[in-house]
């Protein structure tokens, strides 16, 4: 099956172009056409995967050959597909939960004009990720993260008749093309250095390093991260994230929750090698990725609007990765994005739930009690709030806790103390959530429907992933999936500085019950007129939370003043005085052709004058010739 | 002093007296009236330069068929009042004085350079017209130059056909066809304007 | 099959203007149709002339050499290599898609069509000849049909903008032909017979500063074409007046006379004063690409918004060519080919809408994409193949470009690389304001492409498409001519002598 | 014949100077025109002169010539002279600056 893996790419791009074409006959079945792409999909990712577990963990890098790309001076650019660990695993996440997500689309898009060009949508967004995870090439691997960049737009700005859909979708395509020509300078500089895009070349293969220098391996890695923190919506371009939920809930739970968004994460493990021949790059990852973390999580408990708090919530998982990656530890970070495609499209999902159930309505100041119109819903989310909360033995607990521990084992005692920070204000913010949604009283007219069983049964699918696949995969640092990924992420060193691992285990899960106790505290039914005039009474804590801190406004001041200033004074710049000066030049030619009509002045004696002048001067010179 | 040399003095000094006459007068006719006398001076110069056929001709055709042919047209067009010299060009009078001047200093240099001003024409012009001048141009320009003075004959004809359109007053007939198509517009404008006027002009919209 | 191919190009597309000038009763209909196959004749013969080109050769192609003027020096003297036979076929390609689009022009169709036919052979004499004073009637003679498509048939301002384009054009081309005039006469100094030859012009050894004042005048003369800024003004200014086709074909086609008479002259007759000028240009270049950017994203009129992204995009092609290292300039050449196929397309979308509501301004229109949805599609697929979205066409050559660009300039390069944000913030917010947001009512009644339509669009995007995917075929052949080239210029020192070019095949021998 | 024939050239360069003046200064067509002949007549006298000093008839010949082109001109300068009047009522150079009828 690995030889076939190019077909988990033609099968969704065939699909995508069917859908595109000639969804609107399609109807219904677009979505089932759509659904079934992605079945067959992980199908062969699943043959791959099995194909590859069968060989000797030494080998399981396989190239497939598919066909040149662009060849030009001494650049060469290949369209061929790396199987290994590390990509079979990102495939799989990108097919399984995709392929659920198409699933439940079928249910939530069924009421839309255009489900072909959705279904299209989606699926040429899965084409163009899994060429990303298993391109074995840098610049295919651009064509993919460039590809899921449009992906995005298209489908950010599926309902682009409302605009704040259409201007989230600009937004997030152009912020993430800021981080995007990083990656391409950082392309650039690869190439500039080895010679080729190839990641064998690169990267270096069978585990020897490549040779470079500390700088350029600096300046690879940081244009990298730049790439990789616009794609993940991370500090400081993570600005598109929360709007980019204007979109289709699926959409937001594949691509701005599942897949989309971890290819940062993805890139950084890909290349960790040169990240970590520069420790400074390594570094900045980890700030970033803790930073992020921590500013989301508080962000996040300032929205109330479910979706972007959800989002918030994203972006600080992402953190998290983000930090595990820094710190070194490449397999917990795909452990945790592993546990996190579950447990965050779960959550995604079931809002998706609540807003086909009340006509949109996904504002938690006017939700409450939903859990008696919507059980179902209700224990899907939490499912999903408890795995993501980090309390064992769900998956979330795995991941984060692993993270934490090795922080600490490795002596980073301010990673530790933040991320511990961090997950308490985790647990805070999605058990907010659910309080302030599901129980309580009611705050919204009428009646929620449940969601119908199609619905429900990928939801449902989804939750036993977020319960059980961190037991499952055992994503800790020694556990299955780490030992899978080894031949391509390095094993974990673990440290022995600390406390023992128990003492750790105890802190961590005591904070997560204080940040649930916190949670219970501010937002139980009890509480409900407080917390929803908490806006009036702190006007100034309020705003900064819900504001996400005005980094947002800040840059929307300087893009939309200060740029917009600046270059309105430049197009003024071009029409007065650039093409003032042509038409200035124009305009004194005809002056001067003023001056002409002394002699061209259409009397026939002035040119009678001329005439006998030239006569004259024609004389003179024969006369002195002779 | 030879009758040559009387005649010239007497008659070069007229022929620039007449131009000049020709020149400042303001009456038309009065000037047509010098450029006639200036013709016949000049008619005279021809005899002295013995081209006595020469002589004819410039008083038959200038004297006589050209300058009539100008009092004629300038008493067609009524245009002999008084001309004024009173000059509205910049620098048109002054450029013209200058002009003039130096072409006559330049030929003059020329001629002192090139044919010397001492020097007189030989004898034995009387060999170069056998039979009389008028016969001896009959051979040269009915053997040498029969196509030219053909083609001066067409060009006569052409010039007296182009005469004859140029100065008809056109007045156009209106076709039975035009006042279908101009039915109750101003058919009248319709017929004065001149041909190629603008449709505008012709006062019709069609 | 051995035949004149590259006069059989040039003169294929006259084929149609016999019956077009001389049938002066011929119906509109007719008209169009005579157009229309004539110019899809000349697209036939020219994929015989690219069936016969040697892949791997970098030399001149396909010659063929009559003398013409001889008491001048002028012959008929044609060649194709790398740089010119991709923009052959795009122009054959273009012209009957605008030839197609235009099929609504209903004022003089005769007329406009026999002007289409005859600025398609005038460009395709540009592009293939080798004799510089050929080249130079060919590359003047463009501006009378283009002028005369833009004077009748454009909108409004229509006599402003010909009229500005043609001077502007014009001034240009007095540098040019004064500089082909010395080369001509230099020649009759060195080599004891005058000639335009380009392959024995490349033999004469100019002193150093000659070939820079030389390299100035030539370069004068196409960077009003491409236009380099500051020489760009023109271009807004045709481009909004002129009709559909008229934008199409400047955009497309008309433009790439400028970068390729860079490439083809400027590079090979003064290698020295191309290398001494590079870095100025290049900064000119940037300068281009950044600037028409930012101006692009204030302005209200659709097509000018396109004509300042071409000012950006040219600047790229300008940039890879003055970058001389093999990559970028095989981008710059494939550049020039995508560019023609996506600002073409830009182009031709728009005109689609602009026939359906008679506006350009951007404020005017709106919410027209659930409206027109595959029109908005197709202008979808333009617009991020202008943006450079990997997979698409364009991405190839701006890849290849800035990477080769960033190999010997690292600062220019990631300068430059800006022009890729700016793009989508231009691109993305004009498609947000025209397609997106709530429907106006106005426009509730717009229909969406019909078949014809619909079948102008779609071989451009299978073009974008492919070259986006596999632009292998295109970058093989045109690989050993870009190496030659660069190869040769890279070895030159500023301030010194250079020696004559070699060329792999002796272009002068070899008649038809 | 005792007169130099320098003397018929300097006449003739005078009176050729005194037409081209009269050419220059008048706005009246018809004295623009005597100008012109004026000036013809000067030329005519120069070959003459010439073909007088080089015991030729070519010179006659062609002064002969030049009075019937003078003729022919004389008649169509007229008669342009008298369609312009019509249309524009004047007969002076300068109104008619223009290349419109």
């Amino acid at each position: 099956m690995i030889d076939l893996i190019g077909l988990a790419i033609a099968i969704p791009l065939v699909a995508a172009g069917v859908n595109m074409l000639v969804g609107a006959r399609l109807g219904r079945y677009a979505g089932w056409l759509a659904t079934g792409a992605m079945a067959a999909s992980f199908a062969i990712a699943l043959g791959a995967l099995l194909d590859l577990l069968s060989l000797p963990a030494g080998d399981r890098t396989q190239v497939v050959t598919v066909a040149e790309w662009i060849r030009a001076g001494a650049a060469t650019v290949t369209l061929d597909l790396r199987v290994d660990p590390l990509s079979i695993t990102m495939a799989m996440v990108v097919t399984g939960v995709g392929s659920l997500i198409h699933l439940y689309a079928i249910g939530y898009m069924e009421h839309d004009p255009r489900p072909g060009r959705f279904f299209g949508y989606m699926n040429l967004f899965c084409a163009f990720m899994l060429a990303l995870v298993l391109a074995n090439d840098f610049v295919l691997l651009y064509l993919g993260w460039e590809g899921v960049g449009l992906c995005s737009y298209l489908l950010i700005g599926f309902w682009s008749d409302r605009p704040e859909a259409a201007s989230a979708a600009k937004k997030a395509f152009i912020t993430t093309r800021v981080g995007d020509v990083m990656l391409l300078l950082g392309l650039f500089a690869i190439w500039t250095h080895f010679g080729s895009f190839d990641f064998d070349t690169v990267l270096g293969a069978d585990g020897s390093l490549p040779e470079i220098a500390t700088g350029t391996a600096t300046a690879i890695s940081l244009l990298m991260l730049g790439g990789a923190v616009g794609k993940s919506a991370q500090l400081p371009l993570h600005v598109w994230l929360p709007d980019a939920m204007a979109g289709p809930t699926p959409v937001s739970a594949l691509i701005h929750a599942a897949t989309m968004v971890t290819a940062g994460v993805y890139l950084v493990v890909r290349t960790h090698v040169l990240f970590e021949i520069s420790e400074i790059a390594l570094t900045v990852v980890a700030v970033i990725g803790l930073a992020g973390a921590l500013y989301a999580g508080f962000a996040s408990l300032g929205q109330y609007d479910m979706k972007r708090a959800l989002a918030y919530s994203t972006m600080s998982q992402l953190g998290f990765m983000f930090l595990a990656a820094g710190l070194g530890f490449s397999a917990v970070a795909i452990s945790l994005l592993v546990a996190h495609a579950f447990y965050k499209a779960l959550l995604f999902l079931t809002s998706g739930n609540v807003m086909h159930g009340l006509h949109d309505e996904i504002d938690v100041r006017r939700l409450g009690g939903l859990v008696r119109d919507m059980p179902w819903t209700a224990a899907l989310f939490a499912v999903g709030a408890l795995a993501l909360s980090g309390l064992p033995p769900f998956s979330g607990y795995f991941t984060k806790d692993a993270i934490l521990e090795l922080a600490s084992h490795d002596g980073e005692v301010w990673a530790y103390v933040l991320g511990s920070l961090g997950a308490l204000v985790s647990a805070w913010y999605i058990a907010r959530l659910f309080f302030t949604a599901f129980i309580g009283d009611r705050r919204y007219e009428g009646r929620a429907h449940e969601a119908s069983t199609l619905m429900r049964a990928p939801l449902v699918v989804l939750a036993i992933g977020a319960l059980f696949a961190g037991m499952w995969l055992a994503l800790t640092p020694d556990g299955r999936l780490a030992t899978f990924l080894e031949p391509v992420v390095g094993t974990v060193a673990e440290g022995h500085a600390g406390p023992s691992a128990q003492v750790l285990v105890a802190i961590s899960v005591v904070l997560t019950l204080l940040g649930i106790a916190i949670a219970w505290r501010l937002y139980r039914p009890a509480a409900a007129e407080r917390w929803i005039s908490f806006p009036e009474r702190e006007p100034g804590l309020a705003g900064a939370l819900g504001h996400a801190f005005y980094i947002d406004d800040l840059y929307a001041w300087i893009v939309g003043t200060v740029g917009l200033r600046g270059a309105a004074a430049l197009e003024g710049f071009d029409r007065i005085v650039v093409d003032g000066a042509v038409n200035g030049v124009g305009r004194l030619a005809v002056r001067l052709s003023g001056l002409a009509p002394i002699w061209q002045s259409g009397k026939v004696r002035r040119y009678a004058l001329s005439f006998l002048a030239g006569g004259v001067a024609l004389l003179v010179f024969a006369v002195v010739r002779v | 002093m030879p009758l040559d040399n009387v005649v010239f003095w007497v008659f070069a000094p007229l022929s620039i007296a007449t131009a000049i006459g020709m020149m400042v007068v303001r009456n038309a006719v009065h000037a047509a009236l010098f450029l006639v006398v200036n013709f016949f001076t000049i008619a005279v110069m021809y005899l002295l330069l013995d081209a006595p056929f020469l002589f004819a001709v410039q008083i038959v055709v200038y004297a006589g068929a050209i300058m009539v042919l100008f009092l004629f047209v300038i008493m067609l067009l009524g245009v002999d009042r008084g001309d004024p010299l009173g000059e509205r060009l910049f620098g048109q009078r002054t450029t013209a004085v200058i002009l003039a001047v130096a072409i006559v200093a330049e030929v003059a240099t020329a001629i002192r350079a090139g044919v010397g001003f001492a020097t007189r024409a030989p004898e034995g012009f009387e060999a170069a017209n056998p039979g009389g001048n008028p016969s001896a141009l009959a051979d040269v320009l009915f053997r040498d130059y029969f196509f030219p003075f053909e083609v001066t004959s067409i060009l006569l004809i052409v010039a007296a056909v182009a005469a004859m359109v140029l100065a008809l007053r056109r007045s156009r007939s209106v076709t039975q066809r035009e006042i279908e198509e101009h039915e109750g517009d101003d058919l009248e404008a319709y017929a004065m304007a001149p041909p190629g006027a603008p449709e505008s002009m012709r006062g019709g919209t069609r | 099959m051995d035949a004149p191919w590259l006069t059989l190009v040039i003169v294929s597309p006259l084929a149609g203007l016999p019956v077009l000038l001389l049938w002066r009763s011929i119906s509109d209909e007719a008209a169009r149709w005579v157009g229309l196959a004539a110019a899809l004749a000349a697209f036939a013969v020219s994929i015989g002339m690219l069936a016969n080109f040697q892949t791997g050769e970098a030399g001149f192609q396909l010659v063929s050499k009559h003398p013409w003027v001889e008491s001048v020096g002028l012959t008929w003297f044609l060649g194709v290599d790398g740089f010119s036979v991709w923009l052959v076929m795009v122009t054959t390609f273009m012209f009957p898609i605008a030839i197609a689009a235009s099929w609504k022009v209903d004022h003089q169709v005769r007329r406009y069509m026999a002007m289409a036919l005859f600025l398609e052979t005038v460009i395709l004499g540009a592009f293939l000849s080798l004799d510089l004073l050929l080249f130079f009637l060919f590359f003047e003679a463009l501006l009378f049909p283009m002028y005369y498509i833009i004077g009748v048939w454009g909108s409004k301002r229509r006599i402003y903008a010909a009229t500005k384009f043609l001077l502007y054009t014009m001034f240009g081309s007095a540098f040019l032909l004064v500089g082909i005039l010395w080369l001509y006469i230099e020649s009759g100094n060195q080599l004891g017979k005058a000639t335009f030859d380009l392959t024995v012009l490349e033999q004469v050894r100019l002193s150093t500063e000659a070939g820079r004042w030389l390299f100035l005048a030539f370069f004068v003369g196409f960077a009003v074409k491409v236009p380099v800024w500051p020489l760009h003004t023109w271009l807004p200014d045709a481009h909004t007046e002129a009709p559909t086709k008229g934008s199409v074909v400047l955009a497309a086609i008309l433009l790439k006379t400028g970068p390729y008479g860079m490439l083809r002259f400027n590079l090979d007759l003064f290698p020295e004063a191309s290398r001494y000028f590079a870095d100025a240009i290049m900064v000119l270049a940037v300068v281009g690409i950044i600037y028409g950017a930012i101006v692009a994203m204030m302005q209200r009129d659709i097509k000018r918004l396109i004509a300042y992204s071409s000012v950006s995009h040219m600047g790229l092609i300008v940039l890879g060519i003055f970058a001389f290292s093999a990559e970028s300039m095989d981008g710059a050449v494939l550049q020039m080919v995508n560019h023609g196929l996506s600002t073409g397309m830009l182009f031709l979308v728009f005109g689609m809408l602009y026939e359906r509501t008679h506006t350009r301004e951007i404020s005017d229109l709106g919410g027209i994409v659930h409206i027109t949805p595959w029109l908005a599609g197709a202008y979808v697929v333009a617009m991020f193949s202008s943006i450079g979205l990997p997979g698409l066409n364009n991405f190839v050559g701006e890849f290849l470009v800035l990477l080769g660009t960033f190999s010997v300039d690292r600062v220019l390069a990631s300068i430059a690389i800006l022009g890729v944000i700016l793009s989508a913030i231009y691109m993305l917010w004009s498609y947000q304001r025209t397609f997106q947001g709530p429907a106006k009512e106005r426009w509730g009644t717009l229909r969406d492409l019909s078949w014809r339509e619909g079948a102008i669009v779609a071989p451009i995007v299978v073009a974008m498409l492919w070259i986006g995917l596999q632009p292998g075929p295109m970058l093989e052949r045109l690989r050993p001519t870009s190496e030659l080239v660069s190869e040769r210029i890279r070895t030159v020192q500023v301030g010194e002598a250079v020696e004559p070019l070699a060329r792999t095949s002796g272009a002068g021998e070899e008649g038809p | 014949m005792r007169t130099p024939i320098a003397y018929f050239l300097l006449l003739s360069a005078i009176l050729f100077a005194l037409g081209s003046a009269s050419v220059l200064l008048r706005r009246n067509a018809l004295r623009i025109f005597m100008g012109v002949e004026l000036q013809l007549n000067a030329v005519n006298l120069t070959l003459v002169a010439f073909s007088r000093m080089h015991l030729e008839l070519d010179g006659q010949i062609l002064a002969f010539f030049s009075m019937v082109v003078a003729a022919a001109e004389v008649v169509v300068g007229l008669a342009i002279i008298v369609a312009v009047f019509r249309r524009t009522g004047t007969a002076d150079v300068d109104r008619a600056d223009v290349l419109r009828g």
